[in-house]
């Protein structure tokens, strides 16, 4: 999987992308989430603690925290758009 | 047409080509949204997006309005990278034989460009950055398309 | 802004003026009306106008935007005289702080104009001239804004 | 008073504008309508066949036929517009 970070999410993780091969108890993006929190090699858990600020796309398409996701997934994280 | 740019674009030159040539167009409609600095406090915003969904959102919104409108043309240019206030961000245009068809499918397309594309704002102001929070009018605005 | 005038206008160069130096405006919306020709039998088209009650109702329909809605700047560009098919005719554009009040205001101030403005459209196609008929949908696109 | 005529009221009339001295029976638009209509010096009773088609405006503002005028007054007859 290939897991994107913008805005603040970005800043806050400290990076912009990072791969992650699966694990076997990780089939929704919440769990992927929840599996992300348990690191503590960077700030996940100060990142994630605004969940309702955060928004998720998978495959560039925007999804819900239940969605399944695959190995070969593109998931990425981040706060309401404001373009325009 | 999409194009998703660092450098500024030019709005007549853009507005004619799209009725270039052609006699069957009675209206053009155009939205340029710029920088804006109310207080005059910002010295500089940068935009951040995500690139592929960027491109992937816009073309799907695109479609969406030639479906539900009569339009000849369509153009949405956005801007990233680093802006000042003032500076021209995004221009949405329509074409079409009909005036109402051109206003509405300009208006739609902005609305949910605003709510959908994967942009967001930073902004630089003498005590520092912040990321502009996105607007509870502008979910009401795309939300009155549906 | 109102201008009633036989040559062309530079829609980039006048859009631009509207926000020139200017950091608190958000939102340019702009409608540009030109010369359709459906069957393409048209040579040529010739706009008369009334001027002294054109330069009134232009800047009495001007004033009513500005009351109904917060804009910064308002422009009318309205050619008269000899024109041909794809030729620019109008040119509305307002400015505003918010996209909204760009968009209705100039949406209002186009229904208007078609048909409070005094100007009269006479089409020349190999059959000969015929004066263009007032058409039902302007008056009521008008009346929305009751 | 002026009087002014637009459009195809212009061309079935032959001329653009003209001058007239207000006559004492005429108070309203109607009556000068009725007026012109019994001079047959131009077309004027063709042209003002189709009354509903056509519109008035005294001293630059849209008038109903029955508004009172004066011999200062620009009055213009015109068929409805079709700018934009």
């Amino acid at each position: 999987m290939k897991i994107l970070y913008f805005a603040w999410l970005r800043q806050r993780i400290g990076v912009g992308a990072e791969d992650l091969n699966k694990p076997a108890c990780v089939t929704t993006v919440g769990e992927l989430v929840a599996y992300l929190i348990e690191d503590k090699s960077k700030a996940y858990a100060t990142a994630f603690r605004e969940m309702e600020a955060i928004r998720v796309a998978v495959n560039q398409e925007y999804v819900s925290f239940d969605r399944q996701i695959e190995n070969g997934d593109e998931i990425a994280f981040f706060p309401p758009v404001t373009g325009g | 047409m999409i194009k998703v740019q660092e450098q500024d674009f030019d709005v007549g030159g853009e507005l004619a080509a799209m009725a270039d040539g052609k006699t069957d167009i009675g209206a053009v409609v155009s939205f340029t949204g710029l920088v804006r600095d109310g207080g005059g406090s910002i010295r500089k915003m940068t935009l951040e997006h995500y690139p592929a969904m960027t491109e992937k959102r816009l073309a799907e919104l695109e479609a969406a309005a030639r479906k539900r409108w009569p339009l000849d043309e369509v153009l949405i240019i956005h801007r990233h990278g680093e802006l000042s206030p003032g500076d021209r961000i995004v221009l949405v245009a329509t074409a079409s034989a009909h005036r109402q068809a051109a206003f509405e499918a300009c208006n739609y397309l902005i609305d949910w460009l605003k709510t959908e594309a994967p942009f967001w704002k930073l902004e630089e102001t003498q005590l520092g950055e912040t990321w502009v929070d996105a607007h509870d009018g502008d979910a009401a605005a795309a939300a009155r398309w549906k």
